[in-house]
């Protein structure tokens, strides 16, 4: 009779049930939590990691970012008579090391992360698009 | 009767094998007479790698062995560095630090817990534990702006102190999650079918596990009571006060009931590092612990005046990840780059037993113990 | 009692030095007696083998077996010195099942034999992978190429022209 | 005015066919289209010409309900975790279903190079098409049946019992390792099943003496003291409970989906259908959901009949019978997928052992207790 | 303001991106090459037809499951709750790459690995697809210079769409499902027939 009552009475799956039904009725703060994307978006983080952004008056050209870069992502390469970085989006860690590393402040990194694309070739981030404008921003 | 043996190969690609393992299984009708596991499909050469990078541009990349518990990796891997290096550590930073790693073993077993139910033919358990582990990983992108592969545990310190409003977020997840785990208790634990499918399957007497090397939460449900937090405290370990969770049964059910009470004792540690959480630096030095001191050329040195350079030595660091025990071996030559680094992935080592625990067995119940033994295959194949 | 000092009190002529390796002791030892001694570390309650690591010292190989017992919570660290040109060792296999593994990886990754083993194959890298990766005279340059073989084996060449698509 | 003749009098229909002639006869176009064909001599032609309408207003309110189903599984399962479901394509995803299908049209057809291609093109068919036999003896609503066969249980079981073969031949006939192994799966499980599945009804049929959906159905309209419905459940709860288990196993559905065991066996025997044939798989198990819902509602939960029915206006009761019937259907289909969602799937072995050792068992006890308490005279 | 307290969030960085799949095609001259291998094929003739199988192709996607590293956690975490793939009709994740329409490659494709993945490719029916994910899956990533990784999977199978990331957040792979929806809608079969080349 143990026997059955542990392995036949089925009060766990009972039990379980009563769990979904309540999660199905949205009882006892259960509510749904999808955020429907393109229409809402979740709250990025300041701090969050996305596309990286250069100061267009602070940077230098150091190319600090690009030695502290582990893989090689940032190629130094002249834009409009200076020198600017040029993240290759598509291989890059977002792992921030650039942004830790610059000694001007220049480099950021946004909270944009759309950054889907058809080509492998458009994930090349030259300057033209990485560079913003501080006093213009604000 | 004339019958003949089956041959099957499980994977590479396969839904139940947590990623790219593969399983050549003998097989006897539906009994597994003979398992062998290839695996090799997700190595990066992240050793190798080690080799040709800065001690800080290699800490990303220990975010991505274990990706699922990322801050372990970062922290096992610093630990070791800083062993080495002699460098002290804030008390704050230390609390960060424990802080993120019960986070992530949090997170770590909602996955484990989630997956493994999937992998029994229950779709609701993962849901359920990646809308949790999601709540987590705002916390993570607000702390250090990333939802994985933080980078934020550095030697020294960490790279940033808490944001703000951090504490009542933290506050709310952890009183969230209590009446979660009852919800996952309620559904699970007690189900028939799912004690049916998970008791006395996978056993394994506690010296075979001890002799194929398992450890964390997997050896622990074998009766064994090691847990590297006891044996060997580590950062502020000694001051909190908890227990390592130990379940005598040898079998697949005792493995799972572990992970369930650890997300109990992690969310009991949790509050007392929120309780005791110390004023102070997040880092050792001004730009010490979080600059990258990369090895950069003699013009801009000026600016760094200190490339990281470690000491020649060696040193052998192990921390207790949620996956069991997590070492880093590393050899210095006074160099900027290490010379050698050696991962004692837990994984990788947990992974010997299945071949003897599923000897006998069934399909199903080898992907019932496999998923107890908690696997990510980056961490296997590093 | 220092468990390194142990086995060199019992070992007094395999044991070529001791000491400390970052508070965990250390027992340099002759790699021809590894098996007697790995013997009496087990018997000593060392049943776990956390690690074996191999290191290419350019000159030589060191192996380098990390124990831990949980029984006295103590560690041991092992240490064996090999030829660079020959790097051969005992199994110690039939002692610990997890070397099986841990072994498998150090002959695919460093390249050093382990003689008694009783599956000495490539564990990570598929089998016919030129060179040990983690020597430091592995060839960088030279990319290898993976294709599938009629019953689904590994084939490594470095043509890859089966698998590229241009 | 068809409606006040029909409230007068208190008219009931064998079959659909039946029904529509009467309403056509009613409506004064029974008779002369009659006459044309009579004319012609083909008098058959128009009986060919109602049933065949009949049978496509069948396939057209089975596919539609398939449909529905897979809509409805996908949003029950989102609602238990705690998200949407379908939302983009359609209202609330409604065209979700059409969309999955007409992709499914035009996807490439392949058939592997070892399969053996006859055996694997007739496979799906073989499935299909029993899955919408079952329909013709299920009675949807009063006069609502293709047909009221005589041995209509016996009918059901035995169309039911095809699917099997036709699972053995997909599996077989793919040459693939997992299709084989989820094809003698789901064979065993269905031979396991059909025994304690038929066991349970012939305890229903000891009741009504009769095979005919019709008549069980009618043998459990009225009441109990004038408000417990006349259902078997209410007499048969073992039976019941026997019964609805066996049928989900029937259906193939978590906890005992072996035919597909994705985590096990990557997609069971269908592994390696692609484009439509997998499109006919996946709709024959919708339809095996609704009819073998609709069954246990035949049989134990009245069917069409509702307390209180025979107050209504006589030509309004084969709508709302219908109605009745849907709804009843729903809250099966409903429990089965909210079961999908709680619980995780049983093992093989374990499966075998359910339904051998404990399901038939008690349902031979149940059919003797049954047989006994009739003789005795106590129901 | 402080740099040091810029909120990074803000900053807007104009994209010189095309708005529109269509344009990016007739940017890069390819359009002219898709309907060539169109007319071939003479699937111009049916143009409605073709419409409304490209609505219904791009409303249910079915992805393949293959995951493998990193980003296939993220993967997951785009189908579970919060992110919710499912709303475009995607969550039913075929273990049968027969069944599935869509191939993320998502992860890091080793040497080993590489061959299995276009094995996986070449058993999808068509029409199919394939989004490679993150930065592994793109070029190389972390592991560019490791010897034992694939430089992009581009180099063995066709690719739609790109999303980076390491791994991408779950909204940029809806994104990046958006961007492909894009290119269905306007194009129909993917990278196969001439795209991308």
């Amino acid at each position: 009779m143990a026997w059955i009552n542990k392995n036949w009475t089925m009060l766990g799956i009972v039990k379980g049930l009563i769990v979904t039904m309540k999660h199905m009725l949205r009882i006892g703060n259960r509510p749904t939590v999808t955020v429907q994307y393109p229409y809402q978006k979740m709250k990025v983080w300041p701090r969050f990691r996305g596309l990286h952004a250069v100061d267009e008056k602070a940077c230098i050209g150091c190319g600090i970012c690009e030695v502290s870069c582990p893989n090689g992502t940032i190629q130094i390469v002249k834009y409009k008579t200076r020198w600017y970085p040029q993240v290759n989006v598509g291989m890059c860690l977002f792992c921030g090391l650039c942004v830790d590393a610059c000694p001007m402040n220049a480099m950021k990194m946004t909270g944009n992360y759309e950054l889907a694309d058809y080509t492998r070739e458009s994930l090349v981030y030259g300057p033209d698009r990485l560079l913003f404008n501080k006093e213009v921003e604000q | 009767m004339k019958t003949e043996e089956l041959l099957i190969n499980m994977g590479p690609v396969h839904p139940s094998t947590h990623g790219v393992l593969r399983f050549k299984l003998t097989m006897d009708g539906e009994i597994i007479k003979k398992c062998e596991i290839v695996m090799g499909y997700l190595h990066r050469g992240t050793e190798k790698l080690g080799e040709m990078k800065t001690y800080l541009q290699f800490v990303p990349y220990t975010d991505r062995l274990d990706y699922i518990s990322a801050f372990p990796n970062n922290y096992a891997y610093v630990k070791a560095v800083e062993e080495l290096a002699g460098i002290e550590v804030p008390l704050r930073a230390e609390y960060i630090r424990v802080l993120t790693l019960e986070l992530n073993r949090i997170v770590n077993h909602l996955v484990m817990i989630g997956s493994l139910l999937l992998d029994l033919g229950g779709s609701t358990m993962i849901m359920w534990g990646f809308r949790e582990r999601e709540n987590a990983l705002q916390l993570f992108e607000m702390l250090c702006g990333a939802r994985m592969t933080f980078n934020y545990i550095r030697p020294g310190g960490v790279r940033e102190d808490l944001p703000e409003g951090f504490m009542p977020k933290l506050n709310e997840f952890i009183k969230d999650m209590e009446h979660r785990i009852d919800d996952y208790e309620e559904l699970i634990s007690g189900n028939e079918i799912f004690m049916m499918r998970m008791k006395n399957i996978g056993v394994l007497s506690a010296e075979d596990a001890i002799s194929h090397g398992m450890t964390g939460p997997s050896l622990r449900g074998h009766g064994v009571n090691y847990d590297i937090r006891k044996i060997e405290p580590y950062s502020v370990y000694p001051d909190l006060d908890f227990r390592a969770c130990v379940r005598n049964e040898c079998d697949s059910f005792a493995r799972y009931m572990v992970r369930i009470d650890e997300m109990r004792e992690s969310l009991h540690i949790l509050r007392q590092v929120v309780d005791a959480m110390p004023e102070g630096k997040p880092a050792s030095q001004a730009k010490y612990g979080i600059a990258p001191l990369t090895g950069a050329p003699t013009a801009v040195s000026t600016y760094f005046p200190r490339i990281f350079t470690p000491p020649p030595g060696e040193v052998y660091s192990r921390i207790e990840a949620p996956k069991g025990e997590l070492g880093f071996y590393v050899v210095s030559d006074g160099t900027i780059k290490p010379y050698r680094i050696k991962i004692r992935s837990p994984s990788f080592c947990n992974l010997t037993a299945i071949p003897k625990m599923v000897e006998g067995l069934m399909i199903p119940d080898l992907i019932a113990a496999f998923g107890t033994i908690d696997v990510v295959l980056g961490d296997v194949d590093r | 009692m220092n468990p390194a000092e142990e086995i060199k009190q019992l070992f007094p002529g395999s044991v070529v030095s001791t000491g400390i390796q970052t508070n965990k002791p250390m027992a340099t030892i002759k790699k021809e007696d590894l098996l007697i001694i790995a013997e009496k570390v087990k018997e000593m309650g060392f049943d776990n083998l956390s690690l074996i690591t191999g290191i290419d010292y350019r000159d030589r190989f060191e192996i380098i077996y990390n124990f831990f017992s949980y029984a006295k919570k103590q560690n041991l660290v092992l240490k064996v010195v090999l030829d660079h040109d020959k790097p051969e060792i005992d199994s110690l296999e039939s002692h610990w099942k997890v070397a099986d593994w841990l072994e498998r990886e150090t002959y695919d990754l460093v390249g050093i034999k382990f003689r008694g083993h009783p599956n000495l194959k490539r564990i990570l890298l598929p089998d016919g992978w030129v060179g040990h990766p983690l020597r430091k005279d592995y060839d960088m340059s030279v990319d290898q190429f993976v294709t599938l073989g009629e019953d689904g084996e590994d084939i490594v060449s470095t043509d890859g022209s089966n698998l590229l698509r241009r | 005015m068809l409606s006040l003749a029909m409230w007068t009098g208190d008219i009931m229909f064998p079959n659909a066919y039946e029904l529509i002639v009467y309403i056509l006869n009613f409506i004064g176009l029974y008779e002369p289209i009659n006459n044309i064909f009579k004319t012609l001599g083909i008098e058959y032609v128009l009986r060919i010409i109602i049933v065949l309408v009949e049978i496509a207003v069948l396939v057209v309110f089975a596919l539609l309900t398939i449909m529905f189903l897979t809509w409805m599984e996908r949003k029950v399962v989102a609602m238990v975790q705690a998200r949407y479901g379908p939302m983009v394509t359609g209202p609330r995803g409604l065209l979700q279903p059409v969309m999955d299908g007409v992709k499914l049209i035009g996807k490439e057809d392949i058939i592997p190079a070892k399969a053996d291609r006859w055996v694997f093109t007739l496979a799906p068919f073989i499935v299909f098409i029993p899955a919408l036999l079952i329909f013709i003896p299920l009675p949807f609503g009063e006069s609502l049946i293709i047909s009221d066969l005589n041995v209509g249980l016996l009918y059901i079981i035995a169309i039911s019992a095809v699917s099997p073969i036709a699972i053995l031949l997909a599996g077989w006939a793919s040459n693939n390792k997992y299709s084989l192994m989820g094809a003698i799966r789901a064979v065993a499980q269905d031979m396991s099943y059909t025994i304690p599945l038929a066991l349970s009804a012939i305890a229903i049929v000891l009741f009504t003496g009769s095979l005919s959906t019709v008549d069980i159905v009618s043998a459990q309209n009225g009441t109990w003291f004038g408000f417990i419905p006349k259902w078997f459940i209410f007499l048969q709860p073992l039976g019941f409970l026997l019964f609805l288990i066996a049928s989900i196993a029937e259906m193939g559905r978590i906890p005992f989906d072996f035919q597909e065991s994705e985590q096990e066996l990557v997609a069971g025997f269908f592994t390696e259908y692609s484009g439509m044939k997998f499109a006919m798989f996946f709709l024959a198990e919708y339809a095996h959901l609704f009819s073998v819902s609709a069954i246990v509602v035949t049989l134990f939960l009245g069917g069409w009949s509702f307390p209180f029915l025979n107050l209504l206006p006589a030509g309004l009761v084969p709508l709302v019978s219908f109605g009745i019937f849907l709804v009843k259907t729903y809250v099966i289909i409903f429990f089965a997928m909210w079961l999908r969602d709680t619980v995780p799937r049983v093992r093989i072995d374990q499966l075998m052992n359910l339904g051998w050792k404990i399901m038939i068992p008690l349902a031979l006890l149940n059919l003797l207790a049954t047989g006994f308490l009739l003789t005795a005279g106590v129901f | 303001m402080d740099p040091l307290t810029i909120d990074t969030t803000k900053i807007k960085i104009t994209k010189k991106k095309p708005v529109t799949a269509l344009d990016k095609l007739n940017d890069t001259g390819l359009i002219s090459t898709v309907l060539a291998a169109r007319e071939r094929e003479g699937l111009i003739l049916f143009s409605t037809i073709d419409q409304v199988f490209n609505w219904a192709r791009l409303s249910s996607l079915w992805p393949v499951t293959s995951g493998l590293a990193c980003c296939a956690i993220e993967m997951m975490a785009t189908a579970m709750a919060h992110h919710d793939v499912a709303r475009f009709g995607m969550e039913i994740f075929r273990a049968s790459p027969r069944q599935a329409d869509l191939m993320f490659v998502a992860g890091t494709v080793t040497k080993r690995m590489a061959p299995r993945v276009k094995q996986l490719y070449e058993m999808m029916a068509e029409p199919k697809w394939v989004i490679s994910v993150g930065s592994c899956a793109n070029t190389g990533g972390p592991y560019h210079d490791s010897y034992s990784v694939l430089k992009g999977v581009d180099l063995i199978i066709p690719v739609d769409v790109y999303i980076p990331g390491c791994p991408p957040r779950p909204e940029a792979w809806i994104y990046g499902i958006i961007q492909l929806r894009e290119k269905i809608k306007n194009k129909g079969y993917g990278a196969k027939w001439g795209l991308n080349k």
